[in-house]
């Protein structure tokens, strides 16, 4: 390894370390009630969205889900703001307005992580499209679920991104469910990426728990989409350990020896073992891994000092001009 | 009669209709898995060709429930939350609301799309939508916003056997309130036929949907302050009933609408303007509405409930109206 | 050729001279000033259409387009409630109601031409699901364009007939262009066909000029789809002579050269060919068109003598019981 | 100045803006064709990367826009007919209204979707909807109803220059309409700005988009009977000018609102309910409403025009609202 890889593949460690432990802790204080609404946690999908946010420029976009917590980490946002928006915080990255599903911190080039199934993917051409238009060199990467692949919006996005030949990559991450229901339930393709297909799109099937080989195979779809070859679909075979939400219904789904199995292959373990046996040293890696849990616990530290947003700001951001705050607020 | 919530209303209602006739049947999203409780026990009851897991598509398969409808089955749609019919415009729409009087009267569209009202506990602003003041704009859709778990059952139970395509929306912070339930397999509550929940002489409050049992709570505060308030629930806004809501302004002179929706195009604003129109010659005051604010709804919990219709507006809104004294007209 | 295949045969070209007749007549009234509206017609598409609906029985569904005439046609319909709707009368299929996009016949299987593109392939799925679930062992097959693919609707209706094994046959009649937009500005793949793979789905290139090609590619599907194997999409490469719409809007696009072109490959004439080569005689086919003039002539008379609906009659129909009349109606 | 129509004032707007901003661009289907003449040229002016056709697919190029609004560029979307906007309705919704307000004020969503009013003309119901009330009832989205050639300008062109989403519905029946159009290329009217378009004493006509027009023909009938009546069009309906409003209903006592929507729920219904809540003690009657019956529009020539408004509906409302002679309350 040379140092700058050495480096690189340090920060991928870094990276999914955040997100790990900012889920568990996320999920620790949900449980304590901390965190009003649902959570839709990224635990064991960290590779995904780690290697392929690695393969992005710092000025690439990206585009998310309900399962918002993890694309933002990947793409390199600060934690302080994101775990002050769980907390509905005036101080969060949306200033509490979004809360868990929403977590985009426009600052690292997400636009957008949103909770309407598959309606990120027209986004995302889009940006690619501005891209473009303002001949920026810009990519924009749109992440999205095996469910999403049934909405009409990811059908419409992927063509018209495809037929303008737009500079987009678009990720899907089978985690193999979409809330309860198996994939293969609603999925008649055995692989998403046959989907690529309809649109005369190239695929890449890659295993969603190995991030050197997600960034593989995104970096290659990032070079085309920056080269004027297109969009790309990649899918990443992956998993979530935890229910689809916390607090949204009763999911009555027994998955316990599937996640028992999926550990095994857990990405954090497989990238640590990954290097180990590419000479790094586990002290290096314990100091990253402490290093994370210090500024996990200083973020939760920030949201629980930060204040809530005042009344006012609720009639703020429905436009760039407030709106006028009708009587019966204060008073 | 036994005690129930509203959740189990809608459970009761689905299983009694779907044991009753079997054209009945029912599709949405983890149906099976069934996440809010409405369909505990149906996969082994019906078995799942009538209790379908759908794809995530909305448009897809509310579509195909008016095909479904078209050829002599009865599609009741669990479309979850009310925010997810977005998707699904086109079908609702320029399909299921059209395709009746486009072609002539030949189809019928005996179907229900049913869904949540889920506000009110930080969903944030793309799951909150109070959104079926939207629908009430296009001729051809029957909807029911019933407030408790008796007219939730029989309402239900009434849009499943009805010939047309009928909106159920459910407010969520209803679900777990709860009435004596009938047996009786017949129990029915006919369609655009509305409600008084408490008889008072000073003003109406015409509330929709989850403001009912907030205008019930302001009514007894205002009781307290020797002001008699009628609550008036449509349960259903189309058809609505305008001659209940019409002769109780009429008899008391005076109107507050109350909507969980945003105030502009709100029902709340439909039935202002009805009894501004119609009853104008009895109203001693300003027809006041308490509504939503415009904006969207935040995450925030410090923020989000202030935004909503509530009994200490509500309560301050008659306070104004019998206040301003003034004489009736007629 | 048995008597069996003969009729068949003849039956086909009888419902084909029925559809060019018809437009032509349409097209003539409608520069006349008789017909209100935007006129879409299907000349030149007669083959696909009626070897589409040859292949079905006449208890099976039929779902069509805004370019709406010569869907029932080809399903058998009368002429005279189609003319009657065109010229906006009561005694019209959709009792004046629908128009030219709109001419759906329910009493041959129809079960709507809706005008909103994509909107009825979610429609014929559901169609399907109802068979399914009447066991009436009935087919519902879907008529759209090859600009109808692009939309949300068909990827959502076509991937749910998929995932559920439903019996339907979705038949793209790929005309090339989409009002001026030809399909390789908007469609990435060379053939409509490619996109079944996004479903798994088999999928059936089709000459749309030649009915008898049609009628059997059809057969293959419907025959899958009757069986339990599930939906089947068949592309018919066809041609509209006419512009997309007479009456909407200016259409500034040059087609001349390529309509000739296709002239020579007219699906009248191809057939007509094909019957005398088998060994019908030609008076045979003479009587058959003459008969359809008749047919059509009678339709327009009727049409034309038939009185419009009454003021009232813009109340019915919105729901099954007629809507209270406002008072500023008829005084 | 010279005359010209409002579809060539559409297009003036869309030209000016485009050859001063090269940020500003077009999309939609079959543009460059140009089926109704708003984008003559336009091709040969600026290329085909600003000038786009698009696939059939509403919400995609739709969302597509918000997408490209978010970096840094400012689409208009030509949707074309009003009722094309259902199949885009979920990134309408879900994400150009909701998008600034979701992520906190982070992302600007600086574009202009465009679609017209395509009634009166035998379309049938799937082509006939006046739908702006539905969006009225989502916040985050500006909404324009401009009624003549000069005010479509001088909106397009600030609706384009706006930061925020505008829906711009252009009146089909308005098409053909001619006024003195300025060459100021910063010829600009603010949104939100409603317009007296007649002044008078007696009473307040309230016309949205088409039915202003109509509301000025009724006027003038109105006048030959002695009546004077006022015609306020709001031009916009989000942000609405509620303060011309009801300055002009406080000066006349009496008030109609007009609207070629269907009327439950309608603009018209919104802007009643505001009169009767915010100006109701200066009310001299009811606050009537001329709309669209809650039908579907047929094909049929003989029955579609007497289900919209009409000046002779106008009229009759105005005579009955006169007549009635009620005593201001205040
Ligand atoms: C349009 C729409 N329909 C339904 C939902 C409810 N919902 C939220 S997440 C989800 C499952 C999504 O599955 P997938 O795309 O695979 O993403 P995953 O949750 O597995 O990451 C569903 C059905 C929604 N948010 N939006
Ligand atoms: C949702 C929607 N968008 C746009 C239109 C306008 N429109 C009517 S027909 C048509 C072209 C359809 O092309 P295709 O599907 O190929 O059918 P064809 O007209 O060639 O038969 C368009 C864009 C519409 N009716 N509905
Ligand atoms: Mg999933
Ligand atoms: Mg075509």
């Amino acid at each position: 390894m040379t140092d700058q890889q050495n480096d690189r593949s340090l920060e991928k460690y870094r990276r999914m370390q955040r997100i790990r432990q900012f889920e568990d802790l996320a999920e620790a204080i949900h449980a304590a009630g901390e965190i009003p609404g649902a959570l839709h946690t990224y635990a064991g999908q960290e590779a995904s969205g780690v290697g392929a946010c690695m393969a992005l420029a710092d000025s690439d976009y990206m585009v998310g889900t309900h399962r918002s917590h993890g694309h933002p980490i990947a793409k390199g946002a600060k934690l302080r703001p994101l775990m002050a928006e769980l907390l509905g915080k005036a101080t969060g990255v949306c200033k509490g307005k979004g809360g868990s599903m929403h977590m985009s911190d426009f600052s690292v080039g997400s636009l957008g992580e949103t909770s309407i199934v598959g309606s990120g993917v027209p986004v995302a051409a889009g940006a690619a499209l501005g891209s473009k238009l303002l001949g920026n060199g810009r990519v924009a990467l749109c992440f999205f679920g095996d469910g999403a692949t049934n909405e009409g919006a990811f059908h419409e996005g992927m063509n018209l991104a495809a037929v303008w030949r737009l500079p987009t990559v678009f990720v899907c991450e089978n985690n193999g469910y979409a809330v309860s229901t198996p994939a293969h339930a609603t999925v008649p393709v055995k692989d998403i990426a046959e989907r690529a297909k309809a649109y005369n799109m190239p695929a890449i099937i890659v295993d969603g728990q190995d991030v050197d080989a997600v960034e593989a195979a995104v970096s290659e779809a990032v070079e085309r989409a920056r080269t004027g070859g297109g969009p790309t679909l990649v899918e990443t075979k992956t998993y979530r350990y935890a229910d689809h939400a916390v607090n949204m219904g009763r999911i009555l789904l027994d998955r316990g020896a599937e996640v028992d199995e999926w550990r095994k292959r857990d990405p954090l373990t497989l990238h640590r073992a990954a290097l180990l046996a590419a000479g790094v040293a586990a002290a290096t890696l314990d100091t990253i891994e402490q290093e994370v849990a210090a500024e996990v616990a200083d973020a939760i530290e920030f949201a629980r000092s930060s204040p809530y947003p005042t009344q006012e700001e609720a009639f703020d951001d429905v436009f760039v001009e407030r709106l006028p705050i009708p009587d019966f607020i204060n008073g | 009669m036994a005690k129930a919530t509203f959740l189990e209303a809608i459970r009761q209602a689905q299983m009694e209709e779907m044991q009753r006739d079997p054209t009945v049947f029912i599709m949405g999203e983890d149906i099976i898995c069934n996440v809010f409780g409405t369909t505990t026990g149906f996969v082994d009851a019906f078995g799942i060709e009538r209790v379908r897991d759908t794809p995530i598509s909305e448009n897809g398969f509310i579509g195909a429930a008016a095909g479904a409808a078209m050829v002599g089955t009865r599609p009741i749609v669990d479309a979850t939350i009310s925010s997810f019919l977005y998707p699904a415009m086109d079908q609702i729409v320029s399909i299921i609301a059209k395709s009746r009087y486009i072609y002539g009267g030949q189809p019928r569209l005996p179907l229900v799309i049913r869904s949540c009202l889920f506000y009110g506990n930080s969903n944030a602003a793309q799951h909150s939508d109070r959104n079926y003041s939207m629908f009430m704009n296009i001729p051809g859709l029957k909807i029911i916003v019933p407030a408790t778990a008796y007219d939730m059952k029989g309402m239900l139970k009434a849009a499943i056997r009805d010939d047309d395509p009928v909106l159920c929306f459910e407010d969520s912070t209803c679900w777990t309130a709860k009435s004596d339930l009938p047996d009786d397999p017949d129990f029915l509550i006919p369609l655009g036929r509305g409600e008084i929940k408490r008889e008072g002489s000073d003003l109406s409050i015409i509330a929709v949907a989850g403001a009912v049992p907030l205008a019930l709570k302001a009514a007894e505060a205002l009781a307290a302050e020797g002001i008699s308030a009628e609550v008036v629930d449509p349960r259903s806004l189309v058809p609505l009933d305008t001659a209940l809501i019409l002769k109780s302004v009429r008899k008391t002179g005076r109107a507050i609408t109350v909507d969980p929706a945003h105030q502009t195009c709100s029902a709340g604003s439909e039935i202002a303007a009805l009894v501004a129109e119609r009853a104008f010659d009895a109203l001693r005051g300003p027809v006041l509405r308490v509504a939503t604010a415009d904006t969207h709804l935040p995450f925030s919990p410090a923020i989000e409930k202030a935004l909503y219709p509530s009994p200490e507006r509500i309560v301050a809104a008659a306070r104004r109206l019998v206040a301003a004294h003034e004489p009736a007209i007629a």
